[in-house]
């Protein structure tokens, strides 16, 4: 990613449910809201279908922010998605809190089909909170090497 | 002594010591001799880790579109290293170690690094019912392999044995004058004794046809089949080639593999030779103390007791080699 | 994979705008893996499609990438367009790079980079994707259709004249439902016996519909195309084959005083009983709970009555057991009792009455024959008074909707009563007049206009009973909240319609999900009222919500011809999205060690156990998980809970999203 | 011979059980014993220095065969019959779980006397467990991730926790994909907590809290305040106990439409 | 037995003859009442018209003066006074800063673990068994129970009885041999604290409830609030007017009933006080 004014462009990924969120962000489109670039969108069926692991591989793989958005508690295309994606996320957000790893890079939220303004919002909202943060040097540094301190 | 450590470290080698950390003593790069660590009978790993590491990268790639770019490792910066404060047994296993890593390939990883690695050994001053070096051609005081051999003598002096020229090499000018001859020291006043048990040949002899004895099934009933055992041993030498890819390129890694773990003879084809637990204890027996002798006329074992210490389940060898050379 | 076709569509200024297209074609065809990338106007069109069959034909590809509108728009004509060139299409997919890149950002480098990065990771997930074929499923070409009803009645009837098996169960003695309970109908005063009866018989003759009465679904099994349905026939201790319905039976039964369900308790009928004149079929049941025989073991009177011994004591409960392809659940609904109203005297009053009963005090086959006669004392009350909402749009009581059908049909009570009591006087005590559908507003007018009902806006705060007569004490709100007090001789409640009894256990058995006050719950309100969420089970009147005839007649046959558009293919044909789980050679032959918590997890019951045997020994071997390919619905929960990595999802493979997370993270 | 090793010899000379799985003195502690003559029970013990988890042998079939399997059972080797069972990998009676109390040896057949003695007998965390936890949670984030971090770069990746623990009984791990590769198998810092990450959420509302992983860990890495930890934050947010055998379902395969969601906005 | 008593400032005024009965019969049926020490006036509906926050105050003070008094349970005749005791543990329960706002105002601590019973919740939990024993004289008449408003009202949160056509007095008439009668006006409004600004409107309401009672034979309305009582009985003159004829049937209280089945004097029960002539 260019750096351009030195301002850090933080590198955000975002894995959304395809009935609502998905579908929100086409709104966005549709309405000519603008919103910032960083944020690149992966479709999955559903809230459901997101694995944990995947957010940890962003991060390895360089990214500085995740968003995770699906459809409302009872609005789900599956009826339950949702629900267990919930449980799943309360309990892997507390273990990676616990480890220290920054969870509050992580912005879980709820789109529906109908909340594109939102969808602009949550992007421009996390892209700011990001750029604050700063680049998540912390895990990308250690991602390749061996030994802590032999970075080779 | 303090001196002399402290001249290599300055040196600009890299110095390698055991540091106790918590409550386990393990090896580590030391920057002060303070950080040496004393009052204990071993470390939880071997030193194998400075010469076959427990991941290293065989050669990495780039990835442009289509063409790829291949860069091997440079093994000139491998660093010169001194491992400070080893004991005999192991010393004694980078033999079998170096055997097979020269067996058909000579693998140039492995080579590099032993070569640029000086062994100072400290004989024992204390064991445990784990130790039995004795019972395999070893001994707490054994000179085999090491570069140095220091005795540590009550009254803070030391006994110096300078074994190999890289040995020789080791002692610089300015520590030499401190030196004064040696002769007359019995060395064997100063160092642990260690009681023997049994000799290679019984076991060796015994292990003959004794592929489908039921004493596997006995020994290993409660064996959980981790890699504990393997990977603190100083002589297993296996290893598994993985990927660690991306899009823009990557890197072949290896990294340690132990004959303990259930997937390890897994073929593509979803058979697997091994598929009881028994099978992989009488592999680990066998390969140390009947194949490699037969093949590489080395012992795979130098009788340093970690794999008993290291065991979750209390898989004690030297009690089992007791056995084996007691069976039928 | 290695012959990838990435196709950048401009779409008009849309996508050019904002993104250099022609910059992001180039990047793509120095990808790994990518044969041939170009960009072009419009892509969706056909030029623009035979673009990609011919590069297709020409590059010998095996997979393409469209970067144009959101998938949701193209990817099946996309899709469509790769399998007429012979690309399966589902190695095709589309990359977002206008809703969600050209139409939100600026023009600019950073833009154009975005689009690039979609495709690339569209690229690297379609070179992992796998060919693959649409499930078919198997279809029983027969339907179950749950209650007798008009719902049930006229599904039946579309269903079975579409040339397929119905079976009609209906746990009463005979069909009909509400409607053959009430009088006349709005908003044209018909009859209901009239235009009911030979839509009955019609039923009870039809060769493709077998009808069960007096019996209830005990246990639904299996999936869409594929259910079993055990159904248990509650003994009537009849033989049917036998009995001619001469009647003979119920003149002689000597308990005579059982409070007739079909009269909602105002007349009575004896222990075997026939519920009403024109019942479907009309033959007796033997109530046990009431018969002497069963309760005391003494008469019998019937049995020896009989002329051609039809009566069989102690014939027990049957269950038989049916194939079916499609549910259709028309279990109607209820409405409330007057008890359930504490200001209205909490049902002691034997003169405040629901509107159900006045349509059996209005009917000719009711207990008075049609004369309006208060249940107290048989008078023909001179001032009767109606009160609508009762329990309805009341969220203190729990029931916040309005039920739909109470404004018509007190409208239609009050003018029944004005036709058969000339000089009586009616009142309707209303808060808004819902007449919505065709001809309703007219038929009140008319109640008002000509029959002069007299309707107040307001509340009825209480009713008591004084010296015989139902003190009303009521307010008009459009005369300034002025208290009104009538001494009426007769009160109607239009109580709230709400769900049947037991629509909860009925639910549960089919897996399909009710709302609050156990009405099912359909797939999308709007766009599917007929569907639930479980495929194959379909839902017809006012089960799914308190509906009049006409929304109820139009449900059924909505319903039917789902069911009917299901049998019309060989097969049913669905989507491949669907999770699997993985198999292997022999000894392990999958990684799945049988926890099965995916089971608990999946929505849909798609998870199924399949028992692996020992060829030779045929035991057992080991327990693993098997997808249902009918029910799963592709969502995925399983694929992401299961531990062991041993479920994935076509379509959405771990290894597909892996690398689409990888290759978006690329810089 | 003590009355247990009585009550073990008498199963196996019966061939009621074709074994007997319990403890023995070891060279240090106890260690497992595995008894399949009746002579063999001589030598079994039962006391609270028994810490391996010996329920992680009945899911090995090539080792337990398909007969009736006993063993001699602590509280936590009770906690993972119950759960094994509950997850469908042990038949409800084919596991003859015996136990003590004082010196009286009880014969448990059915899981619902085990989950009865469970219940009369629960064990809470350690104080010292308490202690290291808090300390640990008082931490900020960045102390919390230094800790972690030089406690993953010691690990040598010998997989002895999966191997020690009982509910890893998959004959397939997660690390042993390759497409995709999900976790490097190899011994690198992150990979190890990727490692550790992935197998404490597998033990999302499983783990019976026997420490087993803790102790067979060669380089001491305080494993259990992992699962200790994630077990607290289960038990305030769904009000789920962890390890109790719960038959509708895991944690995280079940829901309820008001779970709590403070960080969702 | 012992139990917390709140007697309200009606029964130490315009009502002491229900003070006298409710002493009486608890004496006669060895029930002691532990009156709260340094009670205040509950503010009954002048407070909740004018100044939430003061009507809520008065009552939380008295409930807090309970709880530190080591009562875990009181019995408030007076009708209007349960009502908003009730109704202040209620919203205090449920609504946290308000309940810290009212416990800053009155300076004193407040669980709200109280628990209220009015007259007639007390008589059914503890003395249902004991009258019959006791009844030397039968209560043999055809009487009216008029429940009036704040005995049953806001039901969601008195919970007491049924609230349309309430029977828990009807049962205690009936068990001291009195015959309850079925009428409309059981809970009808008598005009309640318009007795002194709009007297006619008391005067019209009261007459419907006291005429209905009359029309079915009813020989004496009985009650269990001090408003209801002064407005059927003190107001009877104003009521006659506006009736065709008079009516000149009693008011009793439900423990002036019980105290005259269990044998009690005239005097003991304070029935001397009445407008309307006691004379059955």
């Amino acid at each position: 990613m260019s750096e351009t004014n030195q301002e850090f462009e933080p590198r955000i990924v975002a894995f959304v449910c395809n009935w609502c969120t998905y579908a929100g962000a086409d709104l966005a489109g549709t309405s000519r809201l603008k919103y910032a670039t960083n944020v690149k969108i992966v479709r999955f069926p559903c809230t459901g279908r997101i694995d944990f692991m995947l957010l940890l591989k962003a991060f390895e793989e360089g990214a500085d922010g995740i968003i995770v958005s699906g459809c409302h508690p009872n609005d789900c295309h599956y009826t339950s998605g949702n629900f267990h994606a919930r449980r799943r996320w309360t309990v892997f957000r507390g273990l990676l809190d616990f480890m220290g790893i920054d969870v509050r890079r992580i912005h879980f939220t709820w789109v529906s089909a109908a909340e594109g303004a939102k969808w602009a919002d949550i992007v421009n909202e996390t892209v700011a909170d990001i750029r604050a943060l700063g680049p998540y040097d912390e895990y990308k540094s250690i991602a390749s090497n061996f030994e802590k301190e032999a970075a080779k | 002594m303090e001196q002399w450590l402290g001249s290599l470290i300055k040196s600009g080698k890299r110095v390698v010591a055991p540091v106790k950390h918590d409550d386990i003593v393990d090896f580590a790069v030391i920057s002060s001799p303070a950080q040496v660590a004393d009052d204990y009978v071993q470390t939880r790993l071997s030193a194998k880790q400075y010469v076959f590491p427990k991941a290293e990268v065989l050669f990495s790639y780039k990835k442009d579109g289509k063409d790829v770019t291949i860069d091997d490792v440079n093994t000139d910066e491998f660093p010169e290293t001194v491992l400070w404060k080893l004991h005999p047994c192991d010393v004694a296993g980078l033999e079998p170690l170096g055997a097979i890593f020269n067996w058909d390939y000579k693998d140039s990883l492995y080579n590099a690094r032993r070569a640029k690695t000086t062994l100072v050994t400290f004989a024992c001053a204390a064991s445990d019912e784990y130790c039995f070096c004795a019972s395999v051609g070893g001994g707490p005081g054994n000179t085999d392999g090491s570069d140095v051999q220091v005795t540590m003598l009550p009254d803070g002096d030391a006994l110096v044995e300078l074994i190999s020229d890289k040995g020789k090499a080791l002692l610089t000018d300015d520590i030499k004058g401190e030196t004064s001859s040696a002769d007359g020291i019995d060395k064997e006043k100063f160092i642990a004794k260690v009681e023997k048990k049994f000799t290679v040949d019984e076991i060796i002899k015994k292990l003959e046809g004794s592929f489908s004895s039921p004493i596997w099934q006995e020994q290993s009933d409660r064996c959980l089949g981790c890699g504990a055992c393997a990977y603190v041993c100083p002589t297993c030498a296996c290893f598994d080639i993985q990927e660690d890819s991306h899009l823009h390129g990557g890197r072949r890694v290896r990294s340690w593999d132990s004959c303990g773990f259930s997937l390890f003879t897994l073929h593509t084809g979803g058979y697997n030779p091994r598929t009881t637990q028994s099978a992989r204890w009488r592999q680990r027996v066998l390969h140390k103390f009947s194949y490699m002798p037969e093949r590489l006329h080395v012992t795979g074992c130098t009788g340093c007791g970690r794999c008993s210490r290291a065991c979750p389940v209390d898989m004690n060898l030297v009690e089992h080699l007791t056995e084996i050379a007691s069976h039928e | 994979m290695s012959k990838i076709g990435v196709f950048v569509c401009h779409c008009g200024e849309n996508i050019a705008a904002t993104v250099d297209c022609e910059k992001v074609a180039n990047t793509a065809a120095k990808f790994d893996g990518v044969e041939f990338a170009t960009d072009y106007k419009y892509m969706c069109s056909d030029p623009g499609q035979n673009l990609i069959k011919n590069a297709i034909k020409e590059h010998h590809l095996d997979g393409v990438v469209v970067a144009s509108c959101s998938p949701r728009m193209h990817e099946p004509t996309f899709r469509k367009a790769c399998s007429e060139a012979g690309l399966n299409p589902f190695m095709c997919e589309v990359a977002n790079i206008r809703e969600h890149c050209s139409w939100v950002h600026e023009k600019g480098d950073a833009t154009t980079q975005k689009a690039i990065d979609i495709v690339r990771g569209l690229v690297e997930k379609v070179s992992r994707d796998h060919p693959l074929e649409s499930i078919h499923v198997p279809i029983t070409k027969k339907a179950l259709v749950i209650g007798g009803g008009i719902a049930g009645i006229q599904a039946s009837l579309d269903i079975a004249n579409a040339g397929h098996k119905v079976i009609l169960i209906e746990r009463d003695p005979s069909i009909g439902g509400h409607m053959s309970q009430l009088s006349e109908t709005f908003p044209t005063l018909d009859c209901s016996q009239c235009i009911l009866t030979p839509r009955m018989v019609e039923v009870a003759q039809h060769p493709n519909i077998t009808l069960y009465t007096y019996a209830e679904l005990e246990k639904l099994e299996g999936f869409i195309g594929n259910f079993k349905a055990t159904i248990r026939l509650k003994a009537k201790s009849i033989d049917e084959d036998v009995c001619t319905g001469c009647g003979t039976c119920t003149t002689k039964c000597p308990t005579k005083k059982i409070p007739s369900e079909f009269n909602q308790g105002l007349g009575n009928r004896t222990a075997i009983y026939v519920p009403f004149p024109q019942a479907v079929p009309n033959k007796p049941v033997i109530d046990k709970d009431h018969c002497l025989h069963y309760q005391k073991g003494v008469c019998g009177l019937c049995e020896k009555v009989c002329p051609t011994h039809a009566i069989h004591f102690g014939q027990d409960d049957s269950f038989i057991t049916e194939d079916v392809g499609a549910v259709v659940l028309a279990t109607g609904f209820n409405v409330l009792n007057t008890d359930f109203f504490p200001e209205y005297g909490y049902g002691k009053y034997k003169d405040v009455i629901t509107g159900l009963q006045f349509e059996r005090l209005a009917s000719a086959s009711g207990p008075t024959s049609g004369e309006i006669r208060r249940p107290s004392d048989g008078k023909i009350p001179q001032k009767i008074v109606f009160i609508a909402c009762a329990g309805s749009r009341d969220p203190a009581k729990g029931i916040p909707y309005c039920s739909k059908i109470c404004c018509m049909y007190t409208a239609k009570h009050a003018m029944l009563y004005q036709h058969k009591v000339h000089d009586g006087e009616s009142t309707v005590f209303y808060m808004d007049i819902r007449a919505a559908g065709k001809n309703y507003e007219e038929f009140v007018r008319r109640a008002i206009e000509e029959d002069g009902v007299n309707y107040v806006r307001g509340r009825v705060a209480r009713v008591y009973e004084k010296d015989g007569k139902l003190i009303v004490k009521g307010v008009d709100t459009l005369l300034g909240a002025k208290p009104v007090e009538i001494e009426a001789d007769m009160v109607v409640l239009a109580t709230a319609g709400v769900a049947n009894a037991g629509a909860e256990e009925l639910a549960q058995k089919l897996h399909v999900s009710y709302d609050p006050y156990h009405f099912f719950a359909e797939a999308h309100p709007k766009l599917r009222p007929v569907e639930t969420n479980t495929a194959g089970i379909y839902l017809a009147g006012a089960c799914q919500a308190p509906k009049d005839i006409p929304d109820t007649v139009a449900a059924a046959s909505g319903a039917a011809v789902k069911v009917a558009g299901l049998f019309s293919q060989p097969d049913l044909v669905r989507e491949p999205i669907i999770a699997k789980v993985n198999r292997m050679p022999p000894p392990v032959f999958s990684t799945c060690v049988g926890c099965f918590m995916c089971e608990t997890a999946c929505p849909y019951n798609a998870i199924e156990r399949e028992e692996i045997k020992d060829r030779r020994s045929g035991k057992v071997i080991k327990t693993i998980a098997k997808v249902n390919p009918g029910l799963c619905q592709g969502c995925g929960t399983c694929v992401s809970f299961c531990r062991s990595k041993s479920i994935d999802m076509q379509g959405f493979s771990n290894e597909e999203m892996f690398a689409e997370v990888q290759a978006l993270l690329e810089d | 011979m003590s009355k247990l090793s009585e009550k073990a010899a008498a199963l196996l000379s019966e061939g009621t059980v074709g074994l007997v799985i319990g403890y023995e003195q070891g060279t240090h502690g106890t260690r497992p014993k595995f008894c399949r003559k009746a002579e063999d029970a001589a030598t079994l013990i039962l006391n609270d220095k028994c810490l391996n988890n010996i329920g992680g042998y009945l899911t090995k079939p090539e080792l337990i065969g398909s007969g009736k399997v006993a063993v001699t059972a602590t509280l936590a080797v009770m906690r993972t019959v119950v759960q094994l069972t509950a997850e469908h990998q042990l038949t409800d009676g084919n596991v003859i779980v015996l136990a003590l109390d004082g010196d009286e040896v009880l014969q448990m057949a059915s899981i619902d006397e085990i989950k009865k003695w469970l219940a009369a007998h629960p064990e809470d965390l350690s104080d010292e467990n308490k202690a290291l936890l808090s300390k640990l949670k008082a931490l900020s984030r960045e102390e919390r991730w230094n800790f972690w971090i030089n406690e993953m770069n010691k690990c040598i990746k010998c997989y002895a926790c999966r191997a020690s623990c009982p509910l890893c009984y998959c004959n397939r791990c997660i690390v042993e994909v390759n497409c995709p590769q999900w976790i490097k198998p190899w011994a690198a810092p992150l990979s190890n907590m990727e490692w550790q990450i992935n197998r404490v959420m597998h033990m999302a509302g499983r783990c019976v809290g026997c420490g087993a992983c803790d102790r067979a860990c060669p380089v001491h890495i305080p494993l259990r305040l992992l699962t200790i930890s994630m077990a607290g934050d289960i038990k305030e947010a769904f009000g789920v106990a962890s390890g109790t055998g719960n038959i509708d379902g895991n944690v995280l395969s079940s829901f309820k439409p008001d779970d709590k969601e403070n960080f969702i906005h | 037995m012992k139990i917390g008593f709140y007697p309200g400032c009606s029964l130490k005024g315009t009502s002491r003859e229900y003070n006298e009965s409710v002493q009486a019969i608890c004496k006669a049926l060895d029930v002691e009442l532990v009156t709260i020490k340094d009670w205040n006036c509950c503010g009954a509906t002048a407070a909740h018209s004018m100044n939430r926050a003061l009507s809520l105050a008065l009552p939380a003070r008295v409930l807090a003066l309970a709880e530190q008094q080591g009562m875990d349970e009181i019995v408030v005749p007076c009708a209007s006074c349960y009502n908003r005791l009730s109704v202040t543990q209620y919203e205090l329960a449920n609504d946290e800063n308000l309940k810290k706002e009212v416990v800053d105002a009155m300076g004193l601590p407040y669980e709200g673990k109280v628990r209220i019973l009015n007259v007639i919740q007390m008589i059914e939990k503890y003395l249902l068994d004991v009258i019959p024993a006791k009844v030397t004289s039968k209560f043999e008449h055809a009487v009216a129970c008029y429940y009036g408003c704040l005995l049953v009202r806001p039901h969601k949160i008195l919970n007491f009885d049924r609230v349309e056509d309430p029977q828990s007095m009807d049962r205690i008439i009936s068990l001291i041999g009195g015959t309850p009668i079925d009428w409309g006006f059981k809970t009808e409004c008598c005009g309640a604290g318009l007795s002194v600004s709009r007297t006619d409107l008391v005067a019209k309401l009261s007459a419907n409830i006291v005429k209905d009672a009359a029309d079915r034979g009813a020989k004496a309305i009985i009650v269990a609030c001090p408003m209801c009582h002064s407005n059927l009985d003190m107001r009877r003159p104003d009521i006659n007017e506006v009736l065709d004829s008079p009516i000149d049937i009693p008011v009793l209280y439900i423990t002036q009933a019980i105290g005259l089945a269990i044998g009690l004097s005239v005097e003991e029960l304070g029935l001397q006080r009445h407008f309307v002539k006691v004379n059955l």
